[in-house]
């Protein structure tokens, strides 16, 4: 019964979510309204502004640096969470540190 | 309708989406649960990363000279998942070294069992 | 897992990836890669040494307080460089920048170099901390 | 040049980098110290944020060198340091209030990593509240869960374990739901600022109209499951009861709440009001509103731990601001956001001194409460502050959200909300009276034998933040009047 009924739930999600997708500009199209004046800006200004080659790294280092700072406490986050779950005994303060 | 096979990366995208909510309800295995989990999360990736993609365009990488705006893919959406990619990293991390805790208290790492342990 | 060819082998091939590791963070502003991918090398293979000369040489080679102090420190500093940024930008005070330099060499762009080897620092022994925990749970 | 336009960065800045500094200090006495200056600092930082606001208004913070649709943003406004005002002075009492306890609740090995969860928690928390970026506030959402599950399993019982994968799992898909959403509307408007997409959307509406309505029920289902509304809050009973005090006073108290701040956030400055009223989602609001009232309200009664049954009554709460949600109104609207700092305050209040009553009648049950007035008779007078304010009696912020919001119904002209608020009240009393009863009036045998009859009940600087607390609370129903005052004035200019 279970089953079933996440099978139905499944399709109609799914049913649900492609029919925006029809609407969608196509894919790969030029003229979607996605890349717009912002992008055409980051792909312009990237190198001036920010002095990188890789215009990727330029907006996450610098456009969007915030959203990478808190994105690496996100990292630390999850490796301190996941050191205390699985920390044995005697590990870590006890440690004599060189 | 047409526009649906146009958009032909997009369906797959939302099919993977389906495919890992359906992982996830079914499956009673922690372990099959979060598979499903990142199935999910790859989903979606695949949807924003297809929304940036200009066919006949290079990546965003100057090299040599910088060429007019046009040349290039919208980089927007590439950046914005290398921080989804840590965050699904970070979050099936978290989740396997629970269900190892699990399987330490419970000895089983089925869902179902569990909570009829915890009942009993 | 310590039979002689992969103790030899490894040691041939970690320093390569270590050095692939490094040029893909320092050249992550110029070239495709950056700190995310050049930490995840370089976790690579902190894990494969880790998996070949056991936990024990692996402990004393890279300490539970090493790691944690590198990934402190360049937490720590990323957060300054970029706070200060955030600041200095936000409220237009014009303080010291550094200069953009020429795009194309290693040293332009003003705090990217340092970012990126913070952020692969981070990476790196995060990816080490998930592996240790996993297979032996401590580092 | 006022640096204090920067006071909210700092905010967000200082618990982060006392955070990342919390691994290299050995000693919990200086770890402890660290979060509470930490916590102070914050909320020093808000008021005074405040304050500059309210004399020279509200006011974007470009972050680093690049405006708006480029850079990232925060927006300072009235509306946004009230809340952040809230949460950091929610969690600088929390933390005041664990410091003496935490030994007993989580052991002494894992307090280092406990407190530097519990910083970045709070501090993503602040961020969530002022950030105008779409994306930036996934981060955020994804940052206070792995916190918040760290904090769950911080006393590694089995059950608190369980409770987190399925904590885990849940907001799992809902941030999956909420970037599915992300996509979907940055595929149509192409940049991520709210104001900008705001924008777009307006001229985009009519050619991308469905796309406009499932990305809005996207965001409406995922950020939904993040808040535990009624159908989707399956996975919060377990985390609020199995979690330790502090950590399920902390997330019950600000976690969801910062949540429906972002939610409100989405809806009325980025996707427009009249959008969502067009889209039908009011009436969707109100029927989940009174769902969650009146089925929070029949679980909370049916338990026979107090925690759960706070953890139900949280459900309920969940249910009265989404009901302020779906009246419409800008009096309702107003309400639902008062009742949101309302019940984050009394939530905290409620789960600590439950956790101290617990501890002096050796158990969570509710049968083991009775007469435990004898043995802890300030934590009973603090948690019956918060029950009463729960329950509406006058003066306290419950009685004030319940009064204004059976207002705005009968102004939006539907006065049938007005039975579902009563009745949903009456319920309230039924799971929250017999507690204080019990404790105070009934007398199980043995419960006085071995007791000196002191008023102190333990360590005087434990009880001084609940006191406080108390305080803040009754404070926050007298200022009622203002507060709806100041919302509601902000919420005129976004309907």
């Amino acid at each position: 019964m279970r089953k079933a009924a996440s099978v139905i739930l499944t399709l109609c999600i799914i049913a649900i979510l492609l029919v925006p997708v029809s609407e969608l500009p196509e894919f790969g199209s030029e003229n979607s309204p996605a890349h717009n004046y912002v992008s055409k800006t980051y792909l312009e200004e990237a190198m001036h502004e920010t002095g990188a080659m890789n215009i990727i790294t330029g907006i996450i280092l610098d456009y969007r640096a915030f959203d990478t700072f808190i994105e690496a406490t996100v990292m630390f986050a999850g490796a301190m969470v996941v050191l205390l779950l699985l920390r044995k005994e005697g590990e870590d303060n006890e440690q004599h540190y060189s | 309708m047409e526009r649906l096979i146009a958009n032909y990366v997009e369906v797959c995208a939302i099919m993977l989406f389906g495919v890992g909510f359906m992982t996830l309800l079914m499956h009673n295995n922690m372990i099959k649960k979060i598979i499903g989990l990142n199935i999910m999360d790859t989903a979606v990736f695949l949807f924003f990363i297809a929304k940036g993609y200009i066919s006949g365009k290079q990546a965003p990488i100057v090299v040599g000279k910088l060429e007019e705006a046009s040349a290039y893919i919208n980089p927007v959406p590439t950046s914005l998942m290398l921080t989804g990619i840590v965050v699904a990293v970070s979050t099936t991390a978290l989740a396997l070294a629970l269900t190892l805790r699990l399987h330490q208290k419970y000895g089983t790492i089925e869902l179902d069992e569990i909570i009829r342990l915890r009942e009993a | 897992m310590s039979s002689t060819i992969l103790s030899v082998v490894s040691s041939v091939v970690i320093p390569f990836i270590q050095l692939f590791g490094v040029y893909v963070i320092i050249n992550g502003h110029i070239s495709p890669g950056g700190g995310f991918a050049g930490g995840t090398i370089i976790g690579a293979s902190l894990i494969l040494y880790r998996m070949v000369s056991g936990s024990d040489a692996a402990r004393n080679r890279y300490p539970y307080s090493r790691l944690i102090k590198i990934t402190c420190f360049s937490l720590l500093s990323y957060g300054l460089i970029k706070g200060y940024s955030f600041i200095n930008g936000g409220l237009d005070l014009h303080m010291y920048d550094l200069p953009i330099g020429t795009p194309g060499n290693i040293f332009s762009g003003r705090y990217l170099l340092p970012l990126n080897i913070f952020v692969g620092a981070i990476v790196a022994s995060v990816m080490y901390f998930f592996y240790s925990l996993f297979s032996e749970g401590e580092i | 040049m006022e640096y204090i336009k920067s006071f909210p960065v700092f905010a967000l800045l200082i618990p982060l980098m006392l955070s990342f500094a919390m691994p290299l200090i050995k000693s919990d006495r200086t770890i402890k110290n660290l979060a509470l200056i930490s916590s102070a600092s914050s909320m020093a930082l808000c008021g005074l944020a405040l304050k500059y606001v309210i004399e020279h208004g509200a006011y974007k913070y470009k972050m680093g060198h690049f405006e708006a649709p480029l850079g990232i943003e925060f927006q300072v406004g009235m509306f946004e340091c009230i809340m952040a005002l809230t949460f950091t002075a929610v969690t600088f009492l929390v933390v005041m209030h664990s410091s003496g306890r935490i030994e007993k609740e989580i052991g002494s090995r894992n307090i280092q990593i406990y407190y530097l969860l519990m910083n970045i928690f709070y501090a993503s928390l602040v961020g969530m509240v002022f950030t105008n970026d779409i994306f930036n506030a996934f981060v955020f959402i994804e940052v206070s869960t792995l916190a918040a599950c760290g904090m769950v399993v911080a006393n590694s019982d089995g059950r608190s374990i369980v409770a987190a994968i399925k904590y885990l799992v849940y907001s799992s898909i809902g941030s999956g739901l909420v970037l599915m959403g992300m996509a979907f509307l940055y595929s149509i408007t192409g940049n991520l600022n709210i104001e900008f997409i705001n924008a777009e959307i307006a001229n985009a509406w009519q050619e991308y109209e469905k796309v406009v309505l499932i990305s809005m029920a996207l965001f409406v289902f995922g950020l939904g499951i993040k808040a535990a509304i009624f159908p989707l809050h399956v996975w919060m009973p377990d985390a609020y009861a199995y979690a330790n005090n502090t950590s399920s006073a902390l997330i019950s108290g600000i976690g969801a709440k910062a949540i429906i701040v972002l939610l409100v956030k989405v809806l009325y400055s980025m996707f427009g009001s009249e959008l969502v009223a067009q889209s039908g989602l009011l009436k969707v609001f109100t029927a989940l509103g009174v769902m969650g009232m009146m089925m929070g309200s029949v679980f909370a009664i049916f338990q026979s731990d107090i925690k759960r049954m706070l953890a139900y009554s949280s459900v309920a709460q969940m249910g009265y601001i989404f009901l302020g949600l779906g009246i419409g109104n800008v009096l309702g609207l107003a309400a639902a956001m008062f009742h949101v700092i309302g019940h984050s305050v009394t939530k905290a209040l409620l789960f600590m001194s439950a956790g101290r009553l617990a501890e002096g009648a050796g158990g969570v049950s509710i049968e083991k409460l009775e007469s435990v007035g004898a043995r802890r008779p300030v934590s009973l007078g603090l948690y019956s502050v918060g029950a009463l304010s729960m329950i509406g009696i006058p003066i306290l912020p419950g009685f004030v959200s319940k009064w204004s919001l059976s207002i705005a119904s009968i102004e939006a002209g539907k006065g049938l909300l007005l039975a579902a608020i009563i009745l949903s009240s009456i319920l309230n009393c039924v799971y929250y009276l017999p507690v204080i009863i019990k404790g105070y009036f009934k007398k199980s045998e043995g419960a006085f034998d071995g007791i000196k009859f002191t008023r102190r009940e333990e360590s005087q600087i434990g009880t001084l933040p609940l006191v406080v607390l108390a305080g803040i609370v009754i404070g926050v129903g007298a200022l009622s009047g203002d507060i709806i005052n100041a919302f509601s004035f902000e919420f005129s200019k976004l309907m």
